[in-house]
């Protein structure tokens, strides 16, 4: 009746490096869209299609995003049973299943303790708003082994591209990273789905041999010996792959498509709550074009740019084409153009900070400029 | 002390009659307030912020919103497996079945509630002011004076203060006198309805005051003057700071523009005394190239392209291009659509004022739904869920609700 | 399809009053059995092994126990921030301030609280029977077959069957007729009176209910026959297992007793069907040396110096040495005394059975407590909070009660 | 009004081994008394005080712990703010506070987020049960730089002894780990009181230096720069050093006088919730002197034992002077003498196990006999 699948979340992925956003954080904890953070959007999307269990597997830099996740109260998933699991590498010296292989062995814990009949994986880095209920039937009446995910972007928003061949059943015949010549459009969107059942045993077959790599990447690789199926993903869906794309995800939210898409379509988009106040807009300001959150008290001019929680934008100063993250104090007559500011950022009064597009300036964690 | 010691309990039944069509739906704490807030958000958070745990809701009429709104109570830490948050509504037992009849037969009722916590302290609030207050400094001061019961009292100007419950104090703070809106005030000291009692106190009064068959069952009226009649010991507990009564339409507009015109007066931002809401679960705001904002308060879910001045909007709020919101409160879920004037109204959940629409103070004349008993200085009240037609025109001091479909209203539907 | 396309309804609102005294200070759902449950624990466990995630307990009589009891929900799961538990008491709106008249009523009372949830599906269930069963299976059936309306059904005992609501169907299940205690069954089928509804079916039928001023306003007598008169689509749906209505003395001594006679009936140890309940806090229970305890069932915070065969022990319940319980419910904090004998006995939270005692079944004679309205077969009801004179001699078919202290009652106190 | 506290829970001890029961837990996570783990004693008495802001310091082996402690709720501290939050070892490229010394770091940033006025710092091998208001209190009427329980134990119990030398002020003049010649009774009960600043500073301090070593133990040994006064503890307080100490505390718990002050003295012991069906005893059994947890089945006979939750004793099996831990299978005809069996052995039919009151027979988790 309701869907029998857990969700696991990968919070970091070996090819995907954001430079000083990543710096303090996991990818699965980088700030995004005004008031989220990346791993948000698959965490809700999860949770919209009624899965209650998640385990998010996390191999470094994870502090951020345990304080992020908290109980799991916000997602609703602060449960006696199942509910949200941060899997941390783990030391265990009981561990049986592969002494050596730490990380696996958590995993296979939290998958044999949680008996649901598909696991859902998701690599963090892709946004996308969408109930899962449909892929997981399809995938179930397929027969597959596997399911994937795709869609039809090509090598759009840069490298890692993993492409799909497939036959015309819609099998996986062939997956290349970063080909020079794609013989196909067709781009995982890194979400797979399989049998609890298949993945113990790849998880087994994993640690007997010794390989502690688990990535989607790595269950895709296997399509010589298993059937692994793709299922297009149609809908609006964003890539993080580096900066540039970071920044041009964020400014594409300002189109009225992709917010309507992300945001409005009747599934919300959950977070933690930080109950901040309301924005405030002074007497003097200008504002266009642009997403502010609560907490923001707004007094200087700002144009095509995305401000985060508790931001304060003093009188005359000039933000544009810009991503503010939370709690930054932007001073009187402060010029910023094509910038990215971590976290609590001081900008002190007169700065004046320009980038491009492609080369947004990145100011770090509570850096004072 | 244990925190399970004291209990607070907020009397959230009353009607709100005052303010008309907002609380026609839902009970005046669950009037949204300030942007993001509920009215009872306040006194829940300075409950969460002083420490207390347990907290009982007495809910009477048109509890559901409110209930919803608190749910288990989480959004204000209130969510305990021991303590925490409790509706309480009336309730049939094997002798009795009545509904609350004033604020201290609303606590009688629920004398068995309050024995099941067993505190020594019950603090006694009302959920529909807008202030913030931390009530263990209030119960600090009850306990070092060995009181029988504490009031806070504020200082309100001296040509008001026969509008209120006024205090007479000796010079250590102990009431000596209370007189209910005195012709004569002989202090400015009005009592905020927010009492600290000794239960066992308490109880033997409430039980007192529930024999007599003249009592209006009320705390100002009835169970403080007995107290100080009998010579028991209360004291004045004085509190500082922003404090108001959101009773009517005008003092409900006020307080929200107060929040713009002195943000400082009742500090929102002050990360160590946090006011917690239900978050609605949306996007940060969008402002869109042609949109003008100044003066002015909003949330996320806001989606504003025309012009906002000196106005609070609440969540998913849309203000299309070309609408012009002057000195307004937009309730959440409203839309303006293009071209449409707003000036000085309040516009309750999810109401369309439809293109071109003018309407409010500087709307000179009289309709159907003038209503000078509620709505003065030219606020226009709108229901919620209405349809306002195309180009509808509505004067200043307006209670607008659905009768039937009319010129200006168009239709009315679940929000 | 989403967890929040049904909504559960439980009705608690029922007093009970075959149960006598064990009802006086608390409704029937929340009475204990079992020794680590209340009677509401199945429903509510049902529903969160079920899948489903708003609950919503709809209470009128006696709701302070079983609210606290429930409290934010935990226990079950259920305390969701979306969904979960919702309490459900009659309230006033600006309209009509009543007390539920009947179950279709306090479901038709609580419609905007069904509309704010939005669901496809509702679920009616009672809060006051003992069974295992998977709602979503029944919900299954009931889409797949495209019903406007499941009943599940429960074949009973032939002799039996004129005692309750009995379905006749056809052979694919769909429901012909239903016969409300027929003289001469045509089908052992009878209703366990839990139904799903498609919501805008059933809000049209409440609707139209209420306006009729010759309704009941219950689901048995009105709802389901005015359905079946307009040859609308219901669907019966066989449940196979243990169910007991726990409404009278005997059959929640039955039921207690079956727990120990035939445990595999209604396994409690099923791990992938957990029955959840609020826990009391206690440490694991203890057995001295003088106790002995054959054929029983306990839980944690007793303490056993006697003996105790064939019954049931709640937590922190005292049997002194040389007290003798026999074929017995004790009921959470219970003390039994030194040499004290007890058979068939049903005593209520706290009370303590002084020294020497003899009560119940093997008692002959009659005394001021006898009621053989409400207790048969022997079985002696003691209410909560008495103390019992040491050496008192109490007949079986004995509903004890506090009236005044006498030869056998010595003291009421609070528990 | 109410206790400016928070707590800190330190899981493991250098010093402390038990044996087979230790192997796949840490220290504070050992079963305890028939429903608890170890750390469940501390943190009920922090919650019983009304802290609600506690941290469990783990440094290996914290799976099972985590396991326990889900998100806080069973103690009621699942909180938007504070609450409960399990502190691994952790590593975090970007902490400039002290790079290669992670563990204190991580204890540092904790302590700066909450503040509270006091930290109680407790190690989790003692047991009693009390509310620690008044002795934070006292701490802060003193004016001593840090407040240590102590009671007269003196070398009961053995190792790890930590003794205190103290003047007739009450201040720490000595402090002796297991000296041959005790020159007092006075042994620390491993609590101690100290303002958040001071901790703050002390940490700092251990971090510039190196030192990495956070004990309560390297807390005491600061008696020469640091005012440290003792406080007596006059409860019922049981010490878990060892194999022999974990049995003899649990045998002391079915004395009368031990067993009230410890689950009867008013303050709930809170542990996580199992929901297991009531205990059941069948036809044929014969118990004494003995705690049984929820979901037991008991047919066989039982004296002088503490049976935990879920375990089943078959008919003709005989258990005397044990500790049997969760979700234990004794067959038919078993006989068990000083015996501790860890959670989830099945024992064979007709097994016979018998130990010593000071050397336990001790089975390890999962084991079949």
């Amino acid at each position: 009746m309701f869907i029998n699948a857990m969700g696991l979340i990968l919070a970091d992925h070996k090819r995907i490096q954001l430079g000083e956003l990543s710096r303090p954080r996991a990818l699965a904890a980088i700030p995004f869209a005004g008031r989220y953070r990346i791993i948000d959007f698959m965490l809700s999307n999860m949770v919209n299609s009624g899965i209650t269990c998640v385990g998010v597997l996390a191999q470094q830099k994870y502090k951020s995003l345990m304080d992020h996740l908290g109980t799991g109260s916000s997602w609703d998933l602060d449960r006696k049973k199942q509910g949200l699991s941060l899997l941390p590498p783990y030391i265990n010296s009981l561990n049986l299943d592969s002494s050596d292989n730490d990380n696996l062995s958590g995993l296979l814990d939290f998958i044999r303790a949680n008996r649901f009949r598909n696991v859902v994986i998701a690599n963090s880095n892709v946004i996308f708003n969408a109930t899962l209920n449909d892929y997981v039937s399809r995938h179930e009446d397929s027969g597959a082994d596997i399911s994937v995910l795709f869609n039809r972007d090509g090598f759009k928003s840069g490298p890692p591209a993993i492409m799909l061949g497939m036959d015309r059943k819609g099998s996986i015949k062939d997956v290349m990273i970063n080909p020079h010549k794609p013989v196909s459009n067709r781009r995982s969107a890194g979400v797979v789905i399989l049998s609890r059942e298949i993945l113990i045993d790849l998880l087994n077959d994993n640690a007997a041999r010794g390989d502690s790599d688990f990535s989607v990447e790595s269950l895709l690789r296997r399509y010589m010996e298993l059937r692994i199926c793709g299922i297009e993903y149609k809908g609006t869906l964003l890539r993080i792959n580096d900066i540039p794309t970071y920044f041009s995800s964020t400014m594409s939210l300002l189109e009225e498509k992709t917010r309507r898409e992300l945001f409005w379509a009747g599934l919300p988009v959950y977070t933690k709550v930080k109950d901040e106040a309301p924005a405030l807009y002074g007497p003097l300001n200008q504002v266009s074009n642009s997403f502010i959150s609560d907490g923001c008290v707004i007094n200087g001019s700002l144009a095509d740019s995305m401000v985060f929680r508790g931001v304060t934008i003093s009188a005359h100063a000039k933000v544009s084409n810009s991503i503010i993250m939370q709690d930054v104090y932007i001073s009187e007559g402060v010029e910023l153009d094509h910038v990215i500011l971590d976290k609590n950022c001081v900008i002190r009064p007169g700065i004046k900070l320009v980038g491009q597009k492609d080369f947004p300036v990145v100011i770090g964690k509570g850096a004072i400029v | 002390m244990a925190r399970s010691e004291i209990v607070a309990l907020i009397l959230a039944g009353g009607q709100g009659s005052r303010l008309g069509v907002l609380t026609k739906y839902l009970a005046k704490p669950a009037v949204p307030f300030g942007s993001r807030y509920r009215i009872i958000d306040f006194a829940l958070s300075n409950c969460a912020n002083s420490g207390l745990e347990t907290v009982g809701v007495l809910t009477q009429y048109q509890p559901l919103a409110l209930n919803t709104y608190i749910g288990n109570g989480h959004p204000w830490d209130l969510d305990r497996n021991k303590g925490g948050t409790y509706i309480l509504p009336p309730y049939q037992s094997s002798e009795r079945s009545d509904w609350y009849k004033g604020t201290a037969n609303a606590i009688f009722q629920n004398v068995e509630f309050i024995e099941d916590q067993d505190p020594r302290y019950v603090l006694i609030l009302s959920g529909d002011h807008i202030y913030k207050m931390d009530y263990a400094g209030m119960l600090k001061t009850h306990i070092e004076q060995k009181a029988d019961a504490t009031i806070a009292v504020f200082e309100v100007p001296w040509e008001e203060a026969s509008r209120f419950g006024i205090m007479n104090t000796d010079k250590q703070g102990r009431i000596v006198e209370f007189e209910e809106k005195p012709e004569k005030p002989r202090s400015n000291l009005a009592s905020m309805g927010i009492y600290i009692f000794n239960w066992p106190v308490l109880r033997a009064e409430l039980s007192c005051d529930e024999e007599d068959a003249h009592s209006d069952h009320d705390f100002g009226k009835n169970i403080i003057p007995k107290m100080l009649s009998a010579d028991m010991r209360l004291i004045a507990y004085h509190f500082t700071g922003y404090w108001k009564d959101v009773g009517t339409i005008g003092s409900l507009w006020e307080a929200n523009m107060d929040l713009l015109d002195r943000p400082e007066a009742i500090n929102l931002r002050d990360r160590n005394w946090r006011i917690y809401s239900r978050n609605p679960v949306k996007p940060a705001h969008y402002i869109a190239d042609s949109a003008r904002v100044v003066n002015s308060a909003m949330t996320d879910g806001c989606n504003v392209s025309g012009q906002v001045e000196h106005s609070v909007l609440f969540n998913s709020v849309t203000v299309e291009k070309g609408a012009v919101v002057r000195d307004s409160i937009l309730m959440p879920g409203v839309r303006v659509e293009a071209g449409a004037r707003l000036n000085k109204c309040i516009v309750s959940f999810g109401t369309i004022i439809g293109k071109n629409v003018k309407a409010g103070a500087d709307v000179e004349g009289e309709c159907r739904y003038s209503n000078t008993r509620f709505c003065q200085d030219g606020i226009t009240v709108f229901e919620r869920g209405l349809k306002i037609r195309d180009g509808a025109v509505v004067p200043g001091n307006c209670m607008v609700e659905f009768l039937e479909p009319d010129t200006i209203v168009e239709a009315h539907f679940r929000v």
